[in-house]
């Protein structure tokens, strides 16, 4: 069984992760985004969706003091210096809970169901929780 | 009775089950997820709002705190609340119930 | 006044353990008594004594066990829950107790409230 | 600390167990079901909901063989032995489901939400999962 | 692409998500507390009656079978599979989404 | 064909262990290949070996080692995950393994399918 820092594949397959839940009710959010984060050493095509109340992981201004909990949306900022660019946001999801594109820590790119549903019936592997 | 809903209306459909369910005079305390429904921009602000007449809600500031809705445009008339709020309204009222 | 606390999920997964910790310290800090936690459903995972959060992160289990140290918090873990998911003594943090599910029904008697945490 | 075995309280309150979720897919209904029955030694007024999804937890013609699970809708049979005997459905949660009162293994009252508030509003204990 | 739901309907708004972000000619597996929603008696028959036309449907017969729904009447169009027909789906399609 | 399985949750509290375990026979039974099964999240509590259910209920610890013995099926569990929850080599049932989250990429790239299992 080959480690992680042996394996260099040949092949490039287009990963989709699927980030549909709300941030600190459940640790998915988080655990999700440590898959991404690993997912980039492999040079594959990564892409990462988010809708319905996954929307809400991207919210400005997260302060977790008062909870005990770890702030984790600064990590979204480090995507971009992993190479993870392909960030998709469901407009209709955004619009639902009363956001625009300002109220969220990085940029994305807004697209609408039809257009995000497009991308992701294109994706050889999809990883959502 | 004090009612805690912890899940979001735009989830899970546990929100419209304790309106449909709780008796009036209540109390209804958003926690976790829950927090979501207090938004006034939400989809689920108007059941909360129609129902002002009925219940009384609040809802857990370091929940808000933490989702980054402290400066959020709440539903009128939802009243923020910590722990020790929470407490309170625990004590005061005869029982918790817990909608899941 | 006397408030006995249920948490049914288990740590990190769900909010839950962490609400109820929360509620318990502001209780005591507002000088009610917490005559017991009991743990059912996977809460019996917050029991574990292996569990090893980063460094950076809230230690729920030990949470837990020093609440319980330094308050006389009775942590019980529900034996029927603990068995089938593995929870036994020899993994059980310090201040936690394995016991039947009377001890829930118990509490609910004794106590002048009972708040659940959950999924 | 006393155990279960030594404990007779002189108290008799309400218990009200709130049943809201389907069975088989989480374990809630099977392990609420254990609570229930423990309670009915503890001499208390014990009280069942059955509402939304957690109706099916009645549904007749239950069969587990093919999920390899253990099929506890039989156990509901014994409560009436226990001494449980306040069994409470939703008749909202019943037709949104299609079901009627004949689609269940046990006897219940059936009531309709309004009816089914004022009972849980005078409550003393309320065990939900 | 193979899509499962595993959740009801009249619990969580997945499913509607499902509906509304799968691509056309999907195949839509109901699986675990998912199988409430191929229910023709139930408040959810509509969202997959109305899709006949943009989907194939199926559902999970072991998970019916469970739940006392062997011999429920299901939604028009609705095909059982086992779950050999759900490894046989997962193969035919070319890739997976579970819907949680 | 080779698949890869993701199981997100634990024993017991969701089915997603129980549907994964069952696609997982499918699939051989039918002569494909189980190349990995991943366990992330509370589906790492699948590998405690310490888990004992009831005489007449299903044992999905066990049941994943013997399908990990007798199809030779690579049982990962996620260390970051693992570590937080509690499970560690001294309870880890037979047939599994704490590994990296790459090995679940690894799945998706080397396997022809990934299916996902969860709450």
């Amino acid at each position: 069984m080959m480690g992680e820092d042996d394996f260099s594949p040949d092949v490039v397959k287009r990963f989709l992760f699927v980030n549909r839940k709300a941030p600190y009710g459940t640790v998915y959010a988080l655990e999700s985004l440590e898959i991404v984060l690993v997912s980039a050493a492999f040079d594959q095509d990564v892409s990462v969706v988010f809708a319905d109340d996954g929307v809400f992981q991207l919210k400005k201004g997260q302060d977790t003091a008062g909870i005990n909990m770890k702030n984790f949306s600064p990590t979204f900022r480090a995507l971009d210096g992993y190479d993870v660019e392909k960030l998709y946001v469901e407009k209709e999801s955004l619009e639902a809970r009363g956001l625009t594109e300002d109220d969220l820590v990085i940029d994305v790119e807004v697209l609408s169901s039809e257009e995000l549903s497009r991308i992701m019936a294109a994706q050889d592997v999809v990883i959502s929780n | 009775m004090l009612h805690t809903v912890n899940k979001s209306p735009l989830d899970r459909n546990v929100l419209d089950s304790c309106l449909r369910l709780a008796a009036r005079g209540s109390a209804i305390l958003l926690i976790e997820d829950g927090v979501y429904g207090a938004l006034a921009g939400g989809q689920a602000a108007p059941k909360i709002g129609g129902r002002m007449g009925d219940f009384r809600f609040y809802v857990l500031g370091p929940d808000l705190a933490a989702r980054g809705l402290d400066d959020a445009a709440l539903v009128d008339g939802v009243k923020v609340v910590d722990y020790g709020g929470f407490v309170d309204l625990a004590a005061e009222r005869k029982a918790h119930q817990a909608w899941l | 006044m006397k408030f006995g606390i249920l948490v049914n999920e288990g740590p990190f997964t769900h909010q839950a353990s962490d609400s109820a910790y929360q509620f318990a310290k502001a209780a005591i800090g507002k000088g009610h008594e917490v005559i017991r936690v009991f743990f059912y459903h996977d809460g019996v995972n917050n029991a574990n004594k292996l569990s090893e959060p980063q460094s950076d992160d809230r230690n729920l289990v030990k949470l837990w066990s020093e609440l319980a140290e330094q308050h006389n918090v009775d942590l019980v873990v529900c034996v029927a829950a603990a068995l089938r998911r593995g929870i036994k003594d020899e993994i059980l943090a310090p201040g936690f107790r394995i016991s039947g599910l009377g001890q829930l029904i118990e509490a609910g008697i004794i106590g002048d409230r009972l708040v659940t945490f959950g999924d």
